[in-house]
């Protein structure tokens, strides 16, 4: 759906990451975990197309106002990149902004009696923290989180408080262990013989690994592209990754944005 | 006052307002329906439809520019059996005519795709695609040479009885004469423009943005250059023209018009505002309920030079 | 590390970097002085010179677009004596070359100019404009037709002995042939893109904005399509290549000379940053620090695709 | 020159029209009446182009602090009409922008011995008030001041505080005579026989009928144009106008922004 929301918050993490609290509908309370946001970032022309963002954290909050309706919020995390989320980070309590969400499908919860490894690396972990707050519950979750350095680590604490076991890895130490976040993952997978699942978000070369991963040892992953995106809604296709039956004759194109973001890696052609 | 008359009749089809989606940013009709009163709208054109299902481009397929997005989606479509089998069905519920756009590779690709849609009851008309920069044989040729272009619509126009558009390229040092090739080929209307060559380049891979090096430019940006051509067209021909390029609002809707457009596509501002659309359709009934102009089709052409 | 080569050659003219000033928009260079350290670009281009004083379009002349602007000034200038009288005197003090924009109306007019620019010390090279879309008999035919193009460049290459850059108009199907033509009848040096023709439409007068109807767009809302025909122009043909076309930082310039473009020149960004021409020099240079690149010539048409 | 502003304050003064303080070089305090800014709106593409604002005040204030030197202001009266100005209205003490200024030939001040009328219609006015403040001191100074309605009269008090007799008439008679301006203005300076000059800035029709009476009455008249502008330096020649001696073959075409944007009225072709 398409509104107009309410910026609640809009807050530095950590050196050019940003996490924004907005209001929303009460309908997207039911947002899935690995759904996301396309937002108009000005009510202008510059930036053009609306940016697309995971969803970090939904929640609903009770009313001010003793008798009046509680209230849904969407949180996000976003790194600034460009014009688009330089102009965001800009925003303060009381700004507006258009939203359409929730798109895309999302993560595929599985069975609670399996463990669950989640795979983050960078902004790559904004869509892991709404997932594993929804698997805690039911499963044992572990989640590996890494980044450049410690500046790209973010959360962590928020992580924790889920009763998450975090493990975090920097490529050049500054945080955790030292070393690339699939190598630390790879290391206590294989440890143990127990039935999991991956889920994995970060970009594409660490996606690769984790693929590479799931394969070997035969896991079942699932992870969340990103794609340039004009629509958000299967009809520009501009988003399209190659599902695993491509061939140029037969094309076996899938929308991250409707399609996805979140695939079954078995569904995708890695090549 | 009484609701003014929005309603404009292009190539026999009958619009109930002025305002159409354009080809290709607007997927079926059924990827926006959760946004916009399809009902609300002039017409769907649906996405470039070829006989056999098209791959496209590889990725990144689309870049934003200043004021407009260059696209080389490369006419990925699904090809004209699962058209007919999965998308018609959802148009078939739609009060809302449906234009199927197309394209070929040949001239007897265009027939037989005409001869096809012919028979497709869902199908309100045909608009040609003889403009597509992005694919090496796909209407390059025929878009930008009139002879090509009166080949491939004279071909059309044979064997489909239903109302035939032609989607004019902009790409071109005469659009005036491109239009007449096409007209003397018995197209009953003209749209135009399609995308602008263009290209982007990324200083930090030192390579193109686009996998397939150059793509369309729509949008805001080339808007001055459509209604150049709109205007341009409309004072050559006596076929209905209908405006394309930058269309965000209502006002820039009703300038094609003044310019000489009898209708209108929205492209890009699908993206931005899903249900541009309709809002443009809106924001044109105000303006004449505001200005007291009690038909739009007195607004055609309406411009004083 | 030290300071990087930026400098570059063009048809014979030494420029101390690749920034020059695009023809129109930056008036005899005087009237920049104040913002701009012109000893700090590479070249000043000045507008569009005819043999007789030209009085140009009505007004408005003028307007924004998205992206963009418009113009239709329609080559309103002082006429070649008065050059000389007047504007040759400042372009002397300045230690930058100084290349003139000129027209005319017939090919003998081109000749006629192109001798008496010969003859001047100050003039370190002539930039035919054979591409101005506003003045119906002022460039139109021989910008969009090749054999128009070759003769009135032959005409000019016979007349002068400076070097002769052409000015390549975007409005053709085929830029590739212009750039061949041009190039057959010896121009040195090709730069691109002129404006692209395009109009805008005043929805309360009902009437066009330009008093001229139409204009040349111009910004940051063409950069894409000029980009693509530098591209195409540059892997064509082995003069040099300028690049021109909605350039408002180092970085778009920079995308140019991947592109195959040996130089570049800055036009509308002078009017939102009188000093963008200087500060466009500075950022190429901070560039080619910053990544430990020694000579910019290194990066002209290294574009992997 | 070109240099960054602050902005000191930007007040609505009446629906739809602002009142700008920014802060200004030094040099800036030698500005003339008539000359005028331009102002790039946004450090972006959107919109593109500067727009161009006369100087409504210039004066210098003393540092807050003791010793320092003190500062100069500029201050701009503007009506919102388009996005330019509508991004301009949003601005707050603090924001900054980039200024080019001072611009343009300013008014003439002729002989402190003759009366001086101004003539301003609407945001016409923006110009007249640093003219009269320049003016007063040495001459005797009549303000005609219309508009279409009373929200269209602005700064009346100002002007009055000057010492400045003023004049008001709108076309529906909310505030002031019921009238055009021009016309409450000819029959005050057709009453007396004393030796004057005209300054007037306001719409065209305004202008027009401006130099009509002075034409008929024989009186000097100096009028502040508005055109389009691209460069605001004499460079694009997008803002000229035709001058009195303008022919095809031998065009005389003057530039509002360099030659002008004041020009005695005779200098130029009014058909
Ligand atoms: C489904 C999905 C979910 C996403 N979730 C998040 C999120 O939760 N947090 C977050 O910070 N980012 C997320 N992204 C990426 C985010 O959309 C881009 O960073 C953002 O659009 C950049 O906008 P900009 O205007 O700041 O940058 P631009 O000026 O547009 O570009 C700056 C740089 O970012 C790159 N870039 C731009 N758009 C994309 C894109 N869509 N995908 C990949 N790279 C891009 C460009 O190549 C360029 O190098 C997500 C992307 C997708 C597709
Ligand atoms: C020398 C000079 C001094 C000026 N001084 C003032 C002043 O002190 N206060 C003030 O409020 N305005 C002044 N103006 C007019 C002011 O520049 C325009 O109102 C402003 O540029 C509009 O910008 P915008 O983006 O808000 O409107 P746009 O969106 O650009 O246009 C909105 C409407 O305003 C008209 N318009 C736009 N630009 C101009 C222009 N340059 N001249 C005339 N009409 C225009 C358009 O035709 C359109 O109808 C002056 C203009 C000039 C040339
Ligand atoms: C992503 C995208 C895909 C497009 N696909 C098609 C297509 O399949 N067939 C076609 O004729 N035009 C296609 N177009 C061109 C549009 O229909 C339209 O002519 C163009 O975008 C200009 O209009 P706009 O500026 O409103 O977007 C496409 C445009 C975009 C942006
Ligand atoms: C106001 C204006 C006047 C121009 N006058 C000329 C001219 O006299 N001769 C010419 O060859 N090009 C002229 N041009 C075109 C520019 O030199 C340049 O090719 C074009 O503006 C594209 O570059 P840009 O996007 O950087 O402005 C003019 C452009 C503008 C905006
Ligand atoms: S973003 Fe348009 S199809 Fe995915
Ligand atoms: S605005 Fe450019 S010459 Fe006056």
């Amino acid at each position: 759906m398409q509104f107009k929301a309410t910026i609640v918050s809009n807050q530095e993490v950590s050196p050019g990451y940003f996490r924004m609290r907005i209001t929303a509908p009460p309908e997207l309370a039911g947002a899935k975990p690995g759904q996301f946001v396309m937002l108009r970032v000005r009510d202008a022309i510059d930036p053009l197309l609306r940016r697309p963002f995971g969803i970090f954290d939904v929640g609903t909050v009770p009313s001010e106002y003793p008798g009046c309706c509680s209230s849904t919020y969407l949180e996000l995390l976003y790194k600034v990149v460009g014009k688009g989320t330089e102009t965001l980070s800009t925003y303060h309590h009381g700004d507006h902004i258009d939203v359409i969400a929730p798109l895309g499908t999302g993560f595929d919860l599985g069975d609670p009696e399996e463990e669950k490894i989640l795979v983050g690396g960078g902004i790559g972990i904004a869509p892991l923290y709404y997932l594993a707050k929804s698997l805690v519950e039911r499963s044992r979750v572990r989640f590996f989180l890494g980044g450049r350095n410690r500046d790209d680590i973010l959360c962590v604490t928020e992580f924790e408080r889920l009763g998450v076991e975090t493990y975090v890895s920097t490529d050049d130490g500054t945080l955790g262990d030292r070393g690339l976040v699939t190598e630390v993952m790879e290391r206590h997978i294989r440890e143990d013989g127990r039935e999991k699942t991956i889920y994995a978000c970060g970009p594409m070369p660490m996606l690769k690994a984790v693929a590479g991963i799931a394969r070997q040892t035969g896991t079942p992953c699932q992870v969340s592209l990103e794609a340039y995106m004009a629509c958000g809604m299967g009809a520009c296709l501009g988003c399209v990754v190659k599902g695993k039956d491509h061939a140029d004759e037969n094309p076996d194109y899938r929308c991250v944005c409707k399609d996805g973001p979140v695939f079954a890696f078995d569904q995708l052609m890695w090549v | 006052m009484n609701r003014p008359d929005l309603s404009v009749e292009i190539a026999g089809i009958k619009l109930r307002n002025p305002v159409m989606t354009a080809s290709g940013t607007f997927g079926y009709g059924e990827e926006f329906a959760e946004y916009v009163n399809l009902e609300k709208i002039g017409a769907i054109i649906t996405k470039g439809l070829s006989i056999k299902p098209k791959a496209g481009n590889p990725t990144p397929r689309i870049q934003e520019t200043t004021g407009g997005m260059l696209n080389a989606i490369g006419l990925q479509n699904v090809g004209i059996d699962a058209f007919i089998e999965k998308k018609v069905p959802f148009l078939r519920t739609v009060d809302t005519p449906a234009i199927v756009n197309f394209f070929g590779n040949t001239l007897e690709e265009y027939a037989e795709l005409a001869g096809r849609l012919d028979t497709i009851p869902e199908v309100a008309g045909v608009e040609i695609n003889i403009s597509c920069p992005n694919v090496k044989h796909g209407g390059i040729v025929f878009g930008t040479d009139p002879k090509a272009a009166y080949s491939v619509v004279k071909a059309v126009r044979e064997a489909t009885i239903k109302p035939v558009i032609v989607k004019l390229s902009p790409n071109v040092t005469d659009i005036v004469e491109m239009a007449w090739a096409c007209v003397d080929a018995e197209a009953d209307a003209l749209s135009l423009i399609n995308t602008l060559t263009g290209m982007a380049v990324d200083l930090k891979t030192r390579r193109p943005v686009l996998a397939n090096v150059t793509g369309g430019l729509s949008g805001p940006a080339v808007k001055p250059v459509a209604l150049r051509m709109v205007w341009q067209v409309a004072n050559a021909v006596k076929v209905p023209v209908i405006g394309i390029g930058g269309i965000m609002t209502g006002t820039d809707a009703l300038e094609f018009m003044l310019a000489g457009a009898s209708a209108v596509q929205v492209g890009t501002a699908n993206f931005l505002d899903p249900a541009a659309s309709e809002r443009i359709a809106r924001e044109m009934e105000q303006y004449l309920v505001e200005n007291g102009i009690s038909d739009v089709k007195e607004l055609i052409g309406a411009l004083q030079v």
